[in-house]
């Protein structure tokens, strides 16, 4: 990440912080649009705006109607949006930790995600379901779960997971502007990482991928933190000659399937890597279309680099052998290729 | 508990006999969707409002066009009450093309969101989260619309109710709950389920009024949840309204119905809703006995045409599975 | 199905249907063990017990304490029954349809899954979470999903699927004298099957697969009424010459890899089937570990053959269009035979 | 509304001096974490009970060792109260294997389920459900344990509180719903965020007793939540009871603290609870000021103690990464 602080922002851009990209996205987004507005638990007064400062500043601007804090009523919060959106508003409803999320499923899963096609196309659900995921600090299992593949699972859900700033505000701007209900996954250890944010209308399309980097020996295909591990492995292995292709899928629904066959067919080699508890993650998914689509292509099984089938642990030590590494990649490349 | 008082605008003739007539259809649409069911056209299963018809009724009575509802899965009186189209609602039990939802949805998610409907519900309190979001989006805007949040006494007992109704208060959001204590929540008696005799005292605990009405009379349902409107588009917040009534018939066409006695239906039959309406109606002149029976003879042509529409509508295509998922 | 209907049982079982065999699972384990109770929403009094009749007969033996009829929550009900499960009862919650269970992932996912695992090992939470998914019925979007993967992803958790009467009782009473929490899945459309299910004390151990017909050329995996679909698609192929091998893992957490591994290193061809939305579904799962164990064992990508990516619709043409069917699987046997 | 007026058991000067020690060891236990984790031997957070001290103490006095609690994210005062070992939870703390959850689960799911401590909870209101389980397990035991549920004036709102309630009521379980009102949910002020300015009158909503109390006095607590438990553990069911107290310090270590200002603070502050029963003990001759000066030297000694058997402790052996998934 070092790399990324000390760059230069090229013209157009600032250097930001993901929670100050968020930032920005909400902002910009409320400027334009009447219709947007933010609820959530402590988003408002907390610290003059949310837990991890993504609402930072906005209840001075938009007021607290529509910089709503709310009771600790994770189910409401979701169909209350679920219901604005559906009455013409474009609600943002903000959940502390995706843990909490559990608690919101009925209307996300039953009510969000299938209200348009229940209705035979004749109703949309513009809603956003922020909230953010994964481990590091310790917070153990309650409070650092990455759930992703419970949504993307669920036709008539978007799923989005940027990994750096220019990313995170670009997929949020779509993701209030998309007219489906989109689950938004930001990511605890990401929010103080810096890069280059475009000033002004940036948008980031839901469904194309990014190659992060160039390479021909393996396709990495990583989500949220696992891109920038995978970025660090490929500067490690680059030295033994061996060239990481490093995917970032941005958004797993809808998925650029397109992006990572094209980088299969040229390296032959598959990484997947993700947080989330590796049994029916993403991590399968991905892995189950591309030996659909490129069997042929493949020079060796494909690998998945993934959270521990386990409760993340608490200590730190346990927390971080739970948490697949930048070493695991490594050792996991220098065995494809071997 | 204290409900509010206010009492809504003084019903026209014309309008009460709308409303009659709009009674009788629901009833007639019920049961022709129970025949169509026991033909084997019609799938899943159907959930009928026979008995209930003056709660929709009357509260719908009470709205605008702009104003919104949420149902439930016992949704087909809701819908009419509130301006679907018998056509289209039987094109969808049939899960036709023509249907609302294109036969995607069948009885249990018939909407029509441009005329305020939100959506029948498959699941149990699935509404009352949405008419509440329904009702902060028109705050929000600043329009003066209301939404009416239709939901069982068993809905009462999930815990989306408490946050919604929480959230309701403290934002002061211009929606009604009308509960139609039907007594029953398939074979849970609402007073051994729900742990207060007058389900109408958990407004107390949101500090917003709270009431009970009699739901066998469109009338008292119309005044209460009327009341309630004007509160709510007055910007002074929400109201629990509990209508008391009864489902006539098994909580869907396969229930046993083993949990209940004929004396206790036989008594709430006695109440009949659009019997009392009827009478009404003829006591104050508004119709005559004759104008009463060819309204329901108009009411079962309407319906009949409905199932005509419905079973002349073509199957979907296979094509539009994959439709519609996403906008 | 007609051939088993009409089966005679062997000695020291009955033909019994699916809900009959699970009856008596309750049955024969409440007589047992004292702690066993049973809650949810119409399982006493309904028709003499449940919705499918699963829990018919036992409030009369048993009584209304240890069959307990519940209001409309299915937040509590799960919650109460981790608490119960803590405090030495061993509660069997029901769950009328897997839908539904949206509304009580909190307490199944965040509290039951990982009490054990959060307590360093010295709490147990055996609960046992039994509901009905699967389509067929015209029950719609709410109603017809099958959301065992969301299960599969937690660690903590078991999960069972059984297929026929005989593994619905003995998984069942495997399941309740678990000491984990167990999230026991029935299909709606397996209630009325009817088999050979052994008397008394019946049990089949979680985690171990089973075969269900043998073949030479393609390894099938199904969960649920796929199992019975694959298994008449295997009919007709005979005639082709085409032998499919069918595989019922029966549970899926913990998953027979091996039964699965070594059948596909015989036939190298795998199909997976199951009504479950195709994405992030089981299926995914059990190709990436597959694939993970025996690439060079495959002679062809393997297949899946799920639930369409799309919310159950209602009408019949397309319901049936949206869950795999014999017809598919017979055409996808060929085509990977081709 | 109405509270349990019934009297629990006067208590002893010794047990009165023991529960003053315990408060004393809460807090100088939850300052000791405080300190650790701003040395960075701690990950997550901490959530200290400082000012809360008399609720947990009160409430757990009111128990027998068979009864459980559930606890919550602000858990390490329930804890001590109910019997858990400061050693075992500060080795917790620093995620050492000697720990009670062997370094897997940290401050927010210490538990020791044989004490009858179900645990603290990650998730605000998760304990409400698990409390009421416990209760309807002792139930249909037969045995007369009762369940105490710690919960915050936050989750007051969260839709569970209101099934378990129900359920309760309707099943009449021994379990006793201690809601401390500390006037914050994080940012969120309890009088703004619930719909009522005494979250006591909920318990009408349910149809069980509900009463406040004086959360900044331990004997307040005891005699509200011991008449609740002694109704409980009779067979007549639930009640809530609202200890009205206050947190000194932020939600947890990172909390800005921007919401609330110095005079409020100051103002509970006076109120101590510590000092409040120090007082009454000495006025009642329970004991000298010399005493409690001694109390107080032996309780930070046994902290200290605590924290010196946690750092040498070893961490986990990452071969434990995998054990305890399942049993
Ligand atoms: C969340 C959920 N739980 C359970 C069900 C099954 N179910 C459908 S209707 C019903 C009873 C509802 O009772 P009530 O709310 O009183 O409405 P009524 O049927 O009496 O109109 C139940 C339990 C469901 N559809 N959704
Ligand atoms: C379900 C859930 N939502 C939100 C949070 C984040 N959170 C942790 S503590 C807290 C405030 C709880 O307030 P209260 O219940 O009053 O307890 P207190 O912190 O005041 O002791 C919040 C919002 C959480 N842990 N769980
Ligand atoms: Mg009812
Ligand atoms: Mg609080």
């Amino acid at each position: 990440m070092s790399a990324v602080e000390t760059q230069q922002a090229p013209a157009g851009t600032r250097v930001l912080t993901y929670a100050e990209a968020l930032n920005e996205a909400l902002r910009e987004e409320m400027r334009r649009d009447p219709r947007v507005f933010v609820m959530g638990e402590d988003v408002a007064v907390w610290g003059g705006g949310g837990v991890f400062g993504v609402t930072k500043g906005l209840v001075e601007e938009f007021g607290p109607e529509r910089i709503r804090d709310t009771p600790i009523s994770e189910e409401a919060i979701a169909a209350l949006a679920v219901g604005a959106a559906m009455a013409g508003a474009r609600p943002v409803a903000e959940f502390m930790y995706a843990d909490f999320m559990t608690l919101a499923m009925e209307p996300i899963v039953n009510q969000a995600a299938k209200i348009r096609y229940m209705f035979g196309g004749k109703a949309r659900v513009p809603a956003v379901f922020r909230a953010q995921e994964g481990a590091g600090r310790g917070n153990a299992a309650q409070h650092s779960q990455s759930l992703e593949a419970w949504f993307c699972h669920i036709p008539g859900l978007k799923v989005v997971t940027p990994s750096t700033p220019a990313d995170a505000k670009g997929l949020l701007i779509s993701a209030i502007r998309d007219d489906n209900p989109v689950v938004f996954l930001e990511h605890k250890m990401l929010y103080n990482t810096k890069g280059p944010v475009p000033a002004g209308d940036h948008t980031v399309p839901l469904g194309v991928a990014e190659r992060k980097r160039d390479g021909r020996h393996i396709t990495v295909v990583g989500v949220h933190t696992m891109v920038l591990k995978a970025l660090q492995a490929a500067d490690r292995l680059a030295a033994e000659g061996i060239e990481l292709e490093v995917i970032d899928p941005r958004t797993l629904v809808p998925f650029d399937l397109d992006m990572v066959v094209a980088s299969v067919r040229k390296t032959g080699r598959l990484i997947v890597t993700h947080e989330a508890y590796e049994r029916c993650g993403v991590g399968a998914e991905v892995i189950a279309q591309v030996v659909a689509t490129a069997f042929d292509a493949l020079d060796a099984p494909p690998v998945r680099l993934c959270g521990a089938n386990v409760p993340v642990p608490y200590s730190g030590a346990l927390e971080a052998a739970a948490l697949p590494q930048v070493d695991g990649i490594v050792a996991a490349a220098r065995q494809l290729m071997a | 508990m204290s409900a509010v008082t206010a009492s809504p605008p003084e019903l026209s003739p014309a309008r009460l006999v709308d409303m009659l007539r709009m009674m009788m259809r629901i009833r007639e649409f019920d049961q022709r969707a129970l025949e169509l069911y026991r033909e084997g056209v019609m799938r899943g299963t159907t959930h009928p409002y026979i008995g209930m018809e003056a709660v929709a009724v009357g509260a719908c009575a009470t709205l605008r066009p702009g104003d919104r509802i949420t149902s439930t899965h016992r949704g087909h009186g809701h819908c009419l009450a509130k301006g679907g189209d018998p056509r289209l609602m039987m094109a969808e039990l049939l899960g036709r093309a023509a249907g609302y939802c294109k036969g995607k949805g069948g009885s249990m998610h018939i909407a029509d969101v441009d005329a305020g409907i939100l959506g029948a519900n498959g699941i149990v309190g699935g509404g009352i989260g949405l008419a509440t979001g329904a009702a902060l989006a028109s705050k929000l805007a600043g329009r003066d619309e209301v939404a009416v949040c239709f939901f069982g006494d068993g809905a009462l007992n999930q815990g989306i109710f408490h946050e919604a109704a929480n959230l309701a208060a403290i934002w002061r959001l211009p929606v009604i709950y009308v509960c139609e204590n039907n007594q029953y929540a398939m074979s849970a008696r609402a007073d051994r389920f729900t742990s207060v005799p007058d389900p109408a005292v958990r407004a107390d605990a949101y500090g917003f009024p709270g009431g009970s009405c009699d739901g066998m009379d469109a009338l008292a349902v119309y005044s209460a949840v009327g009341a309630a409107v004007a509160r709510a588009r007055a910007g002074e917040g929400p109201s629990l309204v509990v209508c008391v009534t009864y489902r006539y018939l098994g909580h869907h066409v396969g229930d046993p119905l083993n949990y209940r006695d004929k004396a206790e239906v036989e008594a709430w039959r006695a109440k009949d809703p659009i019997e009392r309406l009827r009478a009404a109606l003829i006591e104050r002149r508004a119709l005559t006995a004759a104008d009463a029976d060819a309204a329901r003879a108009d009411v079962e042509r309407e319906i009949a045409d409905a199932v005509a529409f419905a079973k002349a509508s073509p199957e979907p295509d296979l094509a539009t599975l994959t439709e519609d998922v996403y906008a």
